[in-house]
């Protein structure tokens, strides 16, 4: 395989591989909790990336060679007939509960981070661990 | 607060009603983009948005919690509850969410009935959920919490 | 998707995404979240995502910012960014590892874009040789030699497929092959459904799989008068899941409440 | 009928979990009741569903009535269906357990919001077991994390770190399980396990694949807190209220090890790993190393708690190692006894490790001094559930071992017998310390008996019955039950 074919033809995938790693460095290095939150936010969004970029078809260049390009996935019958084609419904959906579930997960450790701030006075990891004993 | 804010207050509660509406707009309908969840989260954005102009105070009067908290119980009975309809209405023959089988279908063709059931049943109960949580949650997030050590 | 367009937009993306992790002030690197995650809309937007993209903007970017920038002000602002040795070397470690595995996976990943992608329309399940099948498949007949090899792949009554002992084969003008097919046995639906495809290559026949979003795509309007398919599929063909995620924030609201209140409804 | 009991199971769960929430309004008596009734009544179902299972196979649901792929499927089979019996079980008794424990340790305004989360992670968990769907797998298991998160965060102080902790681990570990579905969605295009499984049989060689099974075992592993990703762990069950570290000790630790095992043999298949026979190999020493190191970090703690979440790190590699024999069905079998077996100890040993702390607030090891005389049916039972820990026959403990020590026989990797033996000893020292602080140390005066009061006595001592009498059920007639979950996941030998 080439490296034009490697990173232009999957640049989508490349994109998803560094957003997730800078963020799963976050969330595994950083001492501060607000920031491993940042950090694993950002590692989920990345994964979403991936879902979405999986259901998408065509590309507008290329609709000037007479190849199909993708719309989204509402009925559009004149569309249809133009040689649009819907791009994949599925990974939406996955997604959709994906953001879904990330926020919910952030609320709590927001709720959690509130109650150690109250009860430690620190957000910081190593201080925290020296207060705990 | 002063009256310097009278040109913020005035304008959310001019604002508020269109808010909701569209809020409730997205909620329901299945032809455009957006669904229960989209939905909920803008009918609960009017509420912080209330909130953060006239006070938590103010915002938890508009929103008391023993309301959030029915409404976040509700939204998931009709949801569930739904379900299990249909597994009841049926007698066991079809299966759980299989929304064809409701009373619905009795009136109209059941294909119908499903569009229906989605888009002013379910979402709405996803919506009332959503907006009742995320309502909730703010207010847990910023009201009073740091008046007293207390938890 | 409009190229151009997407990779400036991911260019954005990784930057404001280290800059979230460098910047000390917690609130601008919310703030720089928040960005974050709007752009992230707009790049599922241009995917032709709308709905994601709409629930990205409105719960990522809305909502997530907010409650976190109203949490903010019973936190500390500031990251004193004093990082533990052991854990920047476990993280460095494990990114080096992940990106190794990445680097082995690439080759095997459906190209960008690809609209016969097993994800997008069928997976090619097993070719053989063309020894006279395709006239079979001229006058609607399902070859034996096909059908025992879809059967023994593990697609037969006992694993809960369909059987093929009722099927209807119809020409494909489009895609210039064989639609195969099969009777769903559903409750309200027991029609019809193309599940197998059967293309003609040269001496070779290839049979294909229809994948989930075929079914989605066509039949959506038709089965549930919902012209949006992601509509049809979170309400309808994967409601179970739609019910599981409103359980979700439903869990989440009663989580914090727990954890903050100081009373039952205050 | 019958096949629409799985769903049931879930879904009693979760409507009682939103009356409960509405009833908290109105009354906060009634929330235990509803919660036990529920619990009373799912495993009512269960039983029901394990009884149909074992006779006339899988149950195949399609909820919404649409046929996979394109909908979401229920297969509960035999394995499925074990599982959540024991999800149901353990969750009925620690039921019963929690209404004292609960009453003293979580603030009166807040015990419905505790009995909502607690039948959220009961649904969450049901729907784990039953589920044939990757992606409702997440989202159940979703479900049960954030309900388990805020569980353990009710106790306060140390348990919110602990949480915190608990919370980034494990939605890594999740995450890298969607990361893992992403992958196989982009190969394979579905998103049913056994639709899955079929697929992948063309597969086995795509490098994607290969990556999605790491994915899927990294993540389940950190859930699962096996050695290394055990920090969470220890922290999470030594501080979090009573009455949670019994559910989370047998239940939900169960639910992440049955959800490796499907996706393990039930989407990959044995096929799959025999390609790989090196790195499962690996696979196997980390969790022999999991096992020996996690009783040896045991050994080293003085608090009770503490000892025994170590305890349970070092039976997780047990899970795993059973796991990793793939020609013998003895493997396979030692890891689906073994979930019904730690599980049957751990609640035991936990129940009454929380009821000294209930009643005496000991917490450290030394403290105990003198309780077998003090409390001395507790003691009994936890003796019981120790002595199965080490591995006599004909408890529980040893089955698991027997069964470990037949497949490597039959497999010839003979050093995991030493890795058995060895094993049984340090948890022999480590147990051998409390059992001595127990009855021989301390005064030897009458002390006036004073035990645990009957609604936590009673589901400890029955545990620690059952410790022996299922020793004896999975050596006489349930070896025909474990050959027949072997069957279905397809393990030859």
């Amino acid at each position: 395989m080439d490296v034009a074919e490697m990173f232009l033809a999957r640049y989508n995938y490349w994109s998803f591989v560094v957003l997730m790693l800078i963020g799963l460095y976050g969330a595994i290095a950083y001492g501060n909790l607000v920031k491993k939150i940042i950090g694993l936010s950002i590692f989920q969004t990345a994964i979403f990336l991936l879902f979405i970029s999986l259901a998408d078809v065509g590309k507008d260049i290329e609709r000037t060679l007479g190849l199909k390009s993708g719309t989204a996935p509402i009925v559009w019958e004149k569309g249809i007939e133009e040689g649009y084609i819907y791009v994949n419904p599925v990974p939406h959906v996955l997604v959709l509960t994906g953001i879904v579930v990330a926020a919910a997960t952030l609320a709590l450790a927001l709720a959690l981070m509130i109650r150690i701030y109250r009860e430690y006075g620190t957000l910081e990891e190593d201080e925290l661990k020296e207060l705990m004993g | 607060m002063s009256d310097v804010n009278v040109v913020i207050k005035t304008t959310v509660r001019t604002m508020l009603p269109f808010i909701q509406l569209y809020g409730f707009y997205v909620m329901t309908g299945t032809e455009g983009a957006g669904g229960g969840f989209q939905g909920g989260v803008i009918l609960a954005a009017s509420f912080i948005l209330y909130g953060i102009t006239f006070g938590a105070e103010k915002g938890r009067q508009a929103a008391p919690e023993s309301w959030n908290t029915a409404f976040k119980s509700f939204g998931l009975w009709i949801y569930a509850g739904v379900g299990m309809l249909t597994i009841l209405y049926s007698l066991g023959r079809a299966e759980f969410l299989n929304y064809s089988a409701t009373f619905l279908s009795l009136f109209v063709p059941h294909t119908v009935a499903r569009g229906i059931l989605i888009a002013d049943v379910i979402e709405i109960g996803i919506g009332m959920t959503v907006a009742a949580s995320f309502i909730s949650l703010f207010f847990d997030l910023v009201w009073r919490s740091d008046e007293d050590g207390r938890s | 998707m409009i190229v151009p367009l997407d990779i400036a937009l991911i260019i954005f993306l990784v930057v404001s995404a280290i800059a979230a992790l460098f910047v000390r002030d917690l609130l601008a690197s919310i703030a720089i979240l928040g960005t974050y995650t709007f752009v992230m809309a707009c790049i599922y937007v241009q995917m032709n995502a709308v709905d994601v993209g709409f629930t990205e903007a409105a719960i990522g970017a809305g909502a997530s910012t907010a409650l976190m920038v109203a949490s903010l002000t019973k936190l500390q602002r500031y990251d004193t960014g004093k990082r533990k040795k052991a854990k920047v070397v476990i993280g460095a470690f494990t990114v080096i590892l992940l990106a190794g595995l990445f680097f082995y996976v690439i080759e095997d990943m459906p190209a960008f874009g690809d609209y016969n992608s097993p994800a997008n329309k069928r997976i090619e399940i097993f070719e053989v040789r063309d020894t006279g099948l395709s006239e079979k498949l001229e006058v609607e007949k399902l070859p034996e030699e096909i059908k025992s090899r879809i059967y023994l792949l593990g697609y037969n009554e006992r694993n809960n497929f369909p059987s093929l002992r009722e099927y209807k084969i119809v020409w494909n003008e489009e895609e210039e092959g064989w639609d195969v097919l099969i009777k769903k046995n559903e409750t309200f639906f027991s029609g019809f459904e193309k599940l197998y495809f059967i293309k003609k290559e040269g001496e070779i026949l290839k049979v294909y799989r229809y994948s989930i979003p075929v079914r989605w795509q066509e039949k959506s309007e038709e089965e549930m008068n919902t012209p949006n398919m992601v509509t049809a599929g979170l309400a309808d063909y994967r409601g179970y899941d739609t019910l599981g995620e409103t359980v979700v924030i439903f869990t989440a609201a009663v989580s914090v409440a727990a954890l903050l209140r100081r009373g039952y409804l205050e | 009928m019958i096949e629409h009991f799985p769903v049931v199971v879930v879904a009693a769960s979760l409507l009682s979990a939103f009356t409960i929430l509405l009833s908290g309004i109105f009354n906060r008596k009634i929330s235990y009741y509803i919660s036990l009734g529920t619990v009373t009544f799912q495993l009512t179902l269960s039983i029901f569903i394990l009884d149909y299972v074992t006779k006339y196979g899988t149950i195949r649901y399609w909820l919404g009535g649409w046929r996979p792929p394109w909908g979401i499927e229920y297969a509960t089979d035999e394995l499925g269906a074990y599982t959540l019996f024991i999800v149901l079980f353990f969750s009925f008794f620690a039921t019963i357990y929690a209404k004292r424990v609960v009453e003293k340790e979580i603030e009166e305004y807040k015990i419905p919001y505790f009995y909502t989360l607690w039948q959220l992670l009961i649904s969450g968990m049901c729907g784990v077991a039953v589920t044939g769907d990757l992606f409702n797998l997440f989202v159940f298991m979703e479900i049960a994390s954030l309900a388990g998160y805020a569980l353990i965060a009710m106790a306060g102080k140390r348990a919110l770190v602990a949480s915190y902790n608990y919370l980034i681990l494990g939605t890594v570990g999740i995450s890298f399980y969607l990361l893992g579905t992403a992958f196989l969605y982009a190969v394979t295009g579905t998103l049913n396990m056994l639709d899955a499984k079929i697929l992948l049989s063309l597969l086995y060689e795509n490098k994607v694949v290969h990556a999605a099974f790491v994915f899927y075992f990294i993540g389940l592993v950190i859930k699962m807190a096996l050695i290394p990703f055990h920090i969470w762990q220890p922290d999470a069950y030594e501080y979090s209220p009573s009455a949670v570290t019994v559910l989370i000790s047998t239940a939900m630790a169960k639910i992440n090890a049955y959800a490796l095992i499907r996706i393990v043999f039930s989407v990959f298949t044995t096929e799959f790993l025999e390609k790989f026979l090196a790195v499962w190999t690996l696979v196997a020493w980390i969790a022999s190393a999991a096992i020996i190191l996690g009783s040896i970090f045991a050994i080293m703690q003085r608090s009770l708690k503490r000892m025994l979440a170590y305890s349970s790190i070092s039976h997780v590699g047990y899970i795993v190692l059973a796991m990793s024999f793939l020609n013998t069905k003895w493997g396979i079998m030692a890891a689906a006894a073994h979930l019904l077996n730690h599980s049957l100890m751990k609640a035991t040993l936990f129940m009454v490790a929380c009821g000294f702390i209930y009643k005496t607030n000991a917490k450290r090891i030394e403290e105990l001094e003198g309780l077998g005389r003090k409390m001395p049916l507790s003691a009994a039972a936890f003796t019981v559930a120790a002595i199965s820990m080490i591995g006599i026959p004909p408890t529980v403990g040893f089955v698991t071992k027997f069964y470990i020590i037949l497949a490597s026989l039959e497999t010839g990797q003979f050093g995991f017998i030493a890795v058995m033996i060895v094993s049984s000893l340090l948890s022999l020292v480590y147990f051998w310390r409390v059992i001595e602080a127990l009855y021989m140390k301390g005064h030897h005066g009458e002390v006036r008996r004073d035990d645990l009061p009957a609604l936590m006595l009673y589901p400890a001592l029955i545990l620690a019955v059952l410790c022996i009498l299922a020793g004896v059920f999975w050596l006489a007639k349930g070896v025909v039950f474990l050959e027949s979950i072997a069957k279905t996941l397809e393990v030859v030998g």
